[in-house]
């Protein structure tokens, strides 16, 4: 069976919530990294297979384990949403095959749940916390207010803030959560209001940021405070508005018009989508890449050996810099804090951001000290 | 219990003192008094909305009492559920015509034997558990000539043929009080004088209490008459009194012909 | 000085915004309430309607040019039109038998729009501005009203009077009254039903497009807005007894006045205070608190 | 039953039996299986007694993360983890059923669904199912410790071997003396009432009974999966559940199986040949069956075999 | 015989796969009563449904004062003038009884007013606001009578209108047809209450399977007892 084709296989959101930032686009970047490293590796040709989980953990995990079993799968890839991703890792685990999780936020994936088979590839909530959180604080951002989406992750992403925040001296001066997909916030927004903070940190995501944010400039609360979006991804702005966007403060691990690489690719996808690629999507290239490179250095898809090359490699590409995968599996890079233009400052289509710090990995994320994970303790 | 049941006549078997029944302030049925003897076909006529139905639904507790008391065999079941009432023996039919129509005829009398046999909730128990009851059941069908139908689905029997298997049906409760409401209504002839003479059948051993707009068969077969006008009692005795009440007349039969008028 | 521990500035102005979303519970529960009510139809794409009503706007907008002010007439007309299309290419077949292949006819229109608009548009949505005349916001002193948000409450509340009046007191609401309990006989009197049956789904149709038209300045429009809401707004009808005009209108406001005050008091609850109101409103009165009893 | 069904069930028993051996991938069947029986669970009430519950998922989803829970959290045997969802589910099917029984049609089904929406709630706020992470990794373990479940193989006969009794099993109901009462409440209430029946006790009998169907096949299914999840109760899984029994035929035995069967393997098969299409094609099959075959396929292939005899006879 | 207001040939309707009419023939003409006789099931009821238009598919002829009718819907033949009183009553239960009594929109010029209908059923004014299915049987009989007599219908298709009402009732009916007829309206009565049609129809006919097997005028009564004896069992 050795000779037969190499399988990637990619699982995530390509018709619901998630699907813009990852989606249908982001299993495209993987067959474009396929194409554009030749199509084959160790001389066996490779094929890109694709599911939309629908956001259901148990899809995602069947059409894994399915593929596993019948496909005798090489790689899974994992797209958006954390309980899918942490459904995929416990097969994988199982399976033992590499799994690399780009979209999910969750940490549990490299802390209590972390497996010697699966890499977090692109960002998680703790480093969004702490790109995020230390700049503000900084930035004289002291009384801080949350408010955030009532499931796991956003309240993951406030307790991990929260830590950020309290640790740099600063003080959280109340929250308010609301259910997931709440189509008004204006409510939560005038409790916001009364706390008198500096800053309204919003831990939620997609929908409810946007729609959060829009209520924010309309009741004028912009005016008194900051608000700080701590999980916004470029087409989350985009659909926002710059005008109501202007001054959010964004973590990401990626953007487009960061350098010219980046320029290049989002270019190419350009082109193709008449709209520029989300950090993700870039990972999702970056990744698949990377494995194939890590196959051919390893002169084999066997899992230990290939994940054993992946541990050992330096990642350098467009899509992030100095990066290396630590035991947990923790992929460690540079993390940036951007900041949305104004109207008038954002010039080319799509130009929304402006750099305002960069984050080495090992600060951005968690360290092994706070990790639960047992593969870090040995 | 059938045997000896004249000796018995005098004996009352349903007893209602002061019944009253209200809707939004309208009086359907007003402070009736009402005697029903054991063994008696009773009927009980009154113009339209003078409250008959309304005091039905009062006896089996499809609706309750604004006021006072109902009796049966010296117990008060004024506060019954109908189920409960249902397994004393006061047994109803409807206005319109109740059966299950997508069951055969057989099962629909089968359904009513079912109930004594207390394995109503035995959901592990097979069918089989249940055939033992068509022997009966079929008699039952045998005495409202029905036996040729057995086997049919019930929706296919003319009309007259469900209101007799409505009949087996409430026979196979054993009750010991009927309650029929217009059992001859819609029909043809041949069915209103089949169905009256099966009521006459079947009151053996058994009381019946009857709504009934159709005089021929009121005067043929009923022992007693009560008239009940505006929810109350206007007159009360054996037909032949009744019919010549002149206030009866005026209320409900009308003119000297009405008999003829008001029969089918 | 407070008002149940809350200082009454902030009771106020919680007041005021519940009152806005009930303007919205109100509008799309009594499109719902005329369909359910008078066609037997428990209509699942109400929600979809109320997104492609917004969505319209959007592209009037986008496309066109075509303002706020038009939008606000077109926009309905045209999913009224949708909707009358939708009865009497599908719905029509249906009549006569159990509502529940209604509901799930429509439940299948729904999920064929929203993926439409979600394969066209994408799920993040596009965002349609405040119309001039009603941008800004007023100091009410205890808040600060966006002048919007203020002209919902007006818009919809005049809406659902009308609506109501036309049902309960006038004579082509006996028609649709009586049509919805044995239409055919309806129709023997002499009465078209079945263009009077299409007209009322046009009709329900086109008050959900309405409110998405009132809502798209309000939340981003995006192919989900409507399922996101549509369940709310079956319990508030439930609540109100299906049916019942009024019920669904003074129950949908007052609903996002109680929403209001959980997102206060018991945020992470706010979703579902109206299934915990719904369930014991059931028990109490079986038929909703306005619906006749059966 | 006529000959021509009973040869189809045995062709049938035959295929499930050799499924693994075929080339049919056993966990995806097994998971077909969780759901027919789901759906079987659900039509006992829908198709046998007249009563549309939305909210069943609140049953399968409980039940699945009590038998989660207890399994991965407090180390319980499968059999004794199985055994206490379906018991918490009867019990939330006894509370459903309490309030909500004496309401009549859509007023029935609002309240289910208003009472699963606040189950889902809990799971949603309740610390042990991890949010919308899910319940993750549970481990299948061996049945009274001796059979090992981690084996796909050993797990779907497991699986099977309660499908089958379970689908004899509700066969049983609807025939049995409890059955003929449903029937009979299904076909004209007032009578069955007017007959000394408690008609509510027998319909509160009747939806614990098809809560703990619901139940065991949540629970089964976080075996098979080795995880619960929010989805499984989610409303939109008590609209699914209602799509396979219509789909299949409601109110017919084999028809929610088939219903079941034939919307897990287009959710398998969509997920990964149309992409965001999913929807539209699901909405597409929704309106087709509505207005095509409403009695469901296997229904209208019944209501065309009535059709032909009563054309011969 | 005055001008022929209703001329039905060789009609079939059907009630989804079933047959129940089998080529009905039939006239009544400008002011005349009419009552059609027969067994339970006969096809009475279904004749008048077809002629309405409420059957399921139906075939054949029906004219209305020479206008075609088979083609019609529902509505478009009552806008001819017809009033049908449906055996089930068909009462509406959201309506009051004021309501329903009201709904029917008049289709022709001088129909009863509220009044004069009041004045023969004092029932229907004293239950006027209570929903219509809270009336009596009987009640509700008599409301669903008077209902098409407000609309200046000038057919009338009146089944089973003797229904379960009391004998006083009865003959106010009778009378009422008496004086409809007087009035000119064009009657077309199905009873099973023999003795309460025998004396109003001007003619008889008799259906059996989905067929007229008799006709026979008022005189004729008398000499065509033995044969309704075997239809009907009179
Ligand atoms: N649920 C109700 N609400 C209001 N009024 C009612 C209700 N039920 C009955 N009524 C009124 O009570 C009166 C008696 O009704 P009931 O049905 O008992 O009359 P009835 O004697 O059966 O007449 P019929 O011989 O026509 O059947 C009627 O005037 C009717 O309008
Ligand atoms: N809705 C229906 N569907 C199918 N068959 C029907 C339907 N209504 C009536 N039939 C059948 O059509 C035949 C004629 O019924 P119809 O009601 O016209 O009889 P009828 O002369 O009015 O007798 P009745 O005294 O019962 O009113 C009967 O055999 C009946 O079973
Ligand atoms: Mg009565
Ligand atoms: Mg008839």
């Amino acid at each position: 069976q050795n000779n037969g084709p190499v399988r990637i296989g990619f699982i995530t959101d390509m018709s619901s919530l998630y699907a813009d930032i990852d989606g249908p686009a982001g299993a495209e970047m993987i067959k474009w990294a396929v194409q554009d490293f030749g199509g084959k590796v160790l001389n066996r040709p490779i094929e890109v297979l694709t599911a939309d989980h629908q956001n259901k953990a148990d899809v995602a995990a069947s059409k894994a384990r399915e593929w596993i079993d019948s496909q005798n799968l090489a790689l899974l890839i994992g797209g958006t949403s954390s309980g899918t991703n942490l459904a995929m890792a416990g097969i994988a685990k199982e399976k033992k095959r590499p799994f690399i999780s780009i979209g999910a936020g969750s940490a549990r994936l490299t802390n209590e749940d972390c497996t010697p088979y699966t890499i977090h590839y692109a960002y998680d909530t703790v480093a969004l916390a702490k790109v995020g959180g230390n700049a503000l604080v900084k930035g004289g951002a002291k009384k801080w207010y949350f408010l955030t989406a009532d499931y796991a992750f956003g309240h993951s992403l406030e307790a991990d803030a929260t830590t950020v925040v309290k640790a740099n001296g600063g003080t959280v001066v109340g929250s308010v959560k609301h259910p997931l997909n709440a189509s008004d916030f204006s409510s939560f927004l005038l409790q916001a209001q009364g706390s008198k903070a500096d800053i309204l940190a919003m831990a939620n995501a997609g929908g409810d940021t946007i729609n959060a944010m829009k209520a924010a400039k309309e009741f004028g609360i912009t005016k008194s405070m900051k608000v700080a979006g701590l999980l916004v991804f470029i087409n989350d702005v985009h659909s926002i508005g710059v005008a109501n966007a202007e001054g959010l403060q964004v973590a990401d691990s990626w953007y487009w018009n960061q350098d010219d690489d980046s320029r290049k690719f989002a270019k190419r996808f350009f082109d193709k989508y008449k709209r520029m690629p989300s950090s993700l999507q870039a990972a999702d290239y970056s990744a698949t890449t990377n494995y194939l490179k890590a196959v051919q250095a390893a002169g084999t898809t066997d899992t230990d050996k290939v994940m054993s090359t992946l541990r050992g490699m330096k990642f350098n590409d467009f899509y992030h810099k100095n990066g290396t995968i630590r035991a947990d599996g923790r992929m460690l890079h540079d993390m940036y804090l951007f900041q949305v233009k104004s109207a008038k400052e954002s010039n080319t289509p799509w130009d929304y951001y402006k750099l305002v710090a960069k984050v080495p990995g090992e600060q951005a994320f968690t360290t092994p000290a706070e990790s639960k994970c047992s593969l870090l303790k040995k | 219990m059938p045997t000896g049941v004249r000796a018995l006549a005098a004996e009352i078997i349903l007893e209602t003192k002061g019944l009253t029944k209200e809707f939004k302030g309208f009086v359907a049925v007003n402070g009736v008094d009402l005697q029903v003897r054991r063994g008696d076909i009773h009927a009980l006529i009154g113009p339209n909305g003078a409250g008959k139905t309304t005091f039905f639904n009062l006896l089996t507790k499809f609706l309750p009492p604004t006021r006072g008391t109902i009796t049966y065999l010296g117990s008060d079941i004024t506060n019954e559920r109908p189920a409960q009432t249902a397994r004393r023996g006061i047994v109803r039919s409807f206005q319109i015509s109740a059966v299950f129509p997508h069951m055969t005829v057989l099962e629909n009398v089968r359904a009513a034997l079912q109930r004594n046999l207390g394995t109503s909730f035995h959901f592990w128990k097979p069918e089989r558990s249940l055939f033992h009851l068509h022997e009966r059941a079929r008699a039952l069908l045998g005495e409202v000539d029905l036996s040729a139908f057995a086997d049919e689905l019930t929706v296919n029997l003319p009309y007259g043929r469900k209101r007799a298997l409505e009949l087996a049906t409430t026979m196979a409760l054993e009750p010991d009080l009927m309650l029929l409401d217009e059992p001859t209504q819609g029909m043809g002839h041949e069915d209103v004088s089949r169905v009256t003479q099966l009521i006459k059948k079947v009151s053996a051993g058994r009381t019946i209490l009857m709504v009934e707009h159709n005089m021929n068969v009121v005067s043929s077969i009923a022992d007693r008459i009560t008239v009940l006008q505006r929810g109350a009692v206007i007159a009360d005795g054996p037909y032949a009194e009744v019919s010549r009440n002149p206030q009866v007349i005026e209320a409900y039969m009308g003119a000297a012909d009405a008999e003829l008028q008001g029969a089918h | 000085m407070e008002i149940f521990g809350i200082p009454h500035q902030a009771f106020l102005g919680q007041l005021m915004l519940g009152l806005v979303n009930g303007a919205f519970y109100a509008m799309l529960s009594l499109g719902l309430a005329v369909i359910f009510g008078l066609l037997d139809i428990v209509n699942f794409a109400h929600g979809a309607l109320y997104m492609v009503g917004a969505f319209a706007a959007w592209i009037m907008l986008d496309k066109w040019g075509v303002g706020y002010w038009w939008a606000l007439l077109l926009a309905p007309l045209l999913v009224g039109a949708f909707g009358v299309v939708i009865e009497r290419l599908l719905l029509k077949r249906l009549y006569g038998l159990d509502p529940l292949y209604g509901l799930l006819l429509t439940f299948g229109l729904a999920l064929i729009l929203e993926g439409a608009f979600r394969k066209e548009y994408g799920v993040s949505g596009q965002s349609y501005s405040v119309p001039e005349a009603l941008a800004g916001a007023t100091n009410l002193g205890f808040m600060i009203l966006p002048n919007y948000r203020a002209w919902v409450v007006v818009a919809s509340v005049a809406v659902c009077l009308a609506t109501w009046f036309i049902i309960e007191r006038t004579r082509l609401g006996a028609y649709l009254r009586a049509g919805t309990e044995n239409a055919k006989l309806v129709q023997a009197f002499g009465v078209n039903v079945p263009l009077m049956v299409s007209l009322t789904y046009g009709a329900g149709a086109a008050l959900a497009g309405l409110a998405g038209v009132l809502a798209a300045p309000v939340i981003q429009v995006t192919p989900l807005m409507g399922s996101n809401l549509i369940i709310v707004v079956f319990a508030v009808v439930v609540i109100g007894g299906m049916g019942s005009i009024l019920g669904s209108v003074i129950t949908g406001l007052g609903l996002g006045i109680v929403e209001g005050f959980t997102r206060v008091f018991y945020p992470e609850a706010s979703n579902i205070v109206v299934f915990v109101i719904m369930a014991i409103v059931l028990m109490l009165r079986p038929a909703g608190l306005f619906g006749k009893e059966a | 039953m006529s000959r021509t069904v009973r040869l189809t069930y045995l062709a049938l028993l035959a295929l499930a039996v050799l499924a693994p051996f075929i080339g049919l991938y056993p966990v995806f069947v097994m998971k077909l299986l969780c759901f027919a029986l789901f759906a079987c669970a659900f039509n006992l009430l829908l198709g046998f007694t007249g009563l549309l519950s939305f909210g069943h998922a609140a049953f399968f989803g409980t039940a699945a993360y009590v038998t989660g829970w207890f399994v991965k959290v407090q180390g319980w045997t499968p059999e004794l983890g199985v055994l206490a969802g379906v018991v918490f589910a009867a019990l939330l099917g006894l509370v459903f059923g309490l309030v909500a029984i004496r309401r009549q049609g859509i007023y029935f089904a609002m309240i289910t669904l208003a009472l699963s929406q606040m189950v889902f709630f809990v799971c949603l706020q309740a610390p042990f199912t991890g949010g919308e992470d899910g319940l993750q990794g549970v481990a299948r373990g061996n049945l009274f410790g001796v059979l090992p479940l981690g084996d796909d193989h050993v797990m779907y006969y497991v699986v099977l071997a309660v499908f089958l009794a379970c689908f004899l099993g509700i066969l049983r109901i609807v025939t049995s003396p409890f059955g003929q009462v449903l029937k009979m409440i299904r076909e004209n209430e007032p009578r069955a009432i007017s007959l000394g029946y408690e008609v509510d006790r027998y319909k509160l009998l009747a939806f614990i009974l098809s809560a703990s169907l619901a139940g065991l096949a949540g629970s089964m299914k976080t075996l098979v999966m080795k995880f619960a999840t929010l989805s499984d109760v989610h409303w939109s899984m008590s609209g699914e559940v209602i799509l396979m029994s219509l789909l299949g035929g409601v109110g017919t035995f084999f028809g929610p199986v088939l219903g079941g069967g034939i919307v897990i393997a287009l959710q398998d098969m969509l997920a990964d040949k149309v992409g965001e299409w999913v929807t539209v094609i699901i909405g597409v099959i929704f309106v087709l069956c509505v207005l095509a075959f409403r009695k469901g396929v296997v229904g209208e292939l019944l209501a065309w075999r009535e059709r032909r005899r009563a054309r011969a006879g | 015989m005055a001008s022929e207001f209703l001329r039905i040939e060789n009609l079939n309707a059907w009630y989804g796969e079933s047959h129940v009419l089998h080529g009905v023939n039939m006239s009544v003409g400008e002011g005349e009563v009419v009552s059609l006789l027969g067994r339970n099931g006969a096809g009475r009821t279904t004749t008048m449904r077809a002629i309405v238009g409420l059957t399921g598919r139906r075939t054949g002829s029906i004219r209305i004062q020479g206008r075609e009718a088979i083609g019609l819907p529902p509505h478009k033949v009552a806008r001819l003038g017809v009033g049908y009183c449906p055996e089930e009553r068909g009462i509406f239960a959201s309506l009051s009884a004021e309501e329903n009594l009201l709904l029917p929109p008049s289709v022709g010029p001088g129909g009863m007013s509220v009044a004069e209908i009041y004045g023969m059923f004092p029932n229907l004014k004293e239950r006027a606001a209570s929903p219509g299915t809270r009336l009596s049987g009987g009640e509700q009989q008599m409301l669903a009578v008077a209902r098409i007599l407000r609309t200046g219908a000038r057919l009338l298709l009146l089944d089973e209108i003797s229904e379960g009402l009391a004998p006083v009732i009865v003959q106010k009916l009778a009378e009422m047809i008496r004086t409809l007829k007087a009035k000119g309206y064009t009657i077309v009565l199905v009873e099973q209450n023999f003795r309460f049609a025998a004396p109003l129809a001007d003619r008889f006919y008799v259906m059996e399977h989905g067929k007229i097997v008799r006709e026979f005028a008022q005189h004729q009564l008398r000499d065509n007892m033995s044969m309704l004896q075997e239809y009907l069992g009179v």
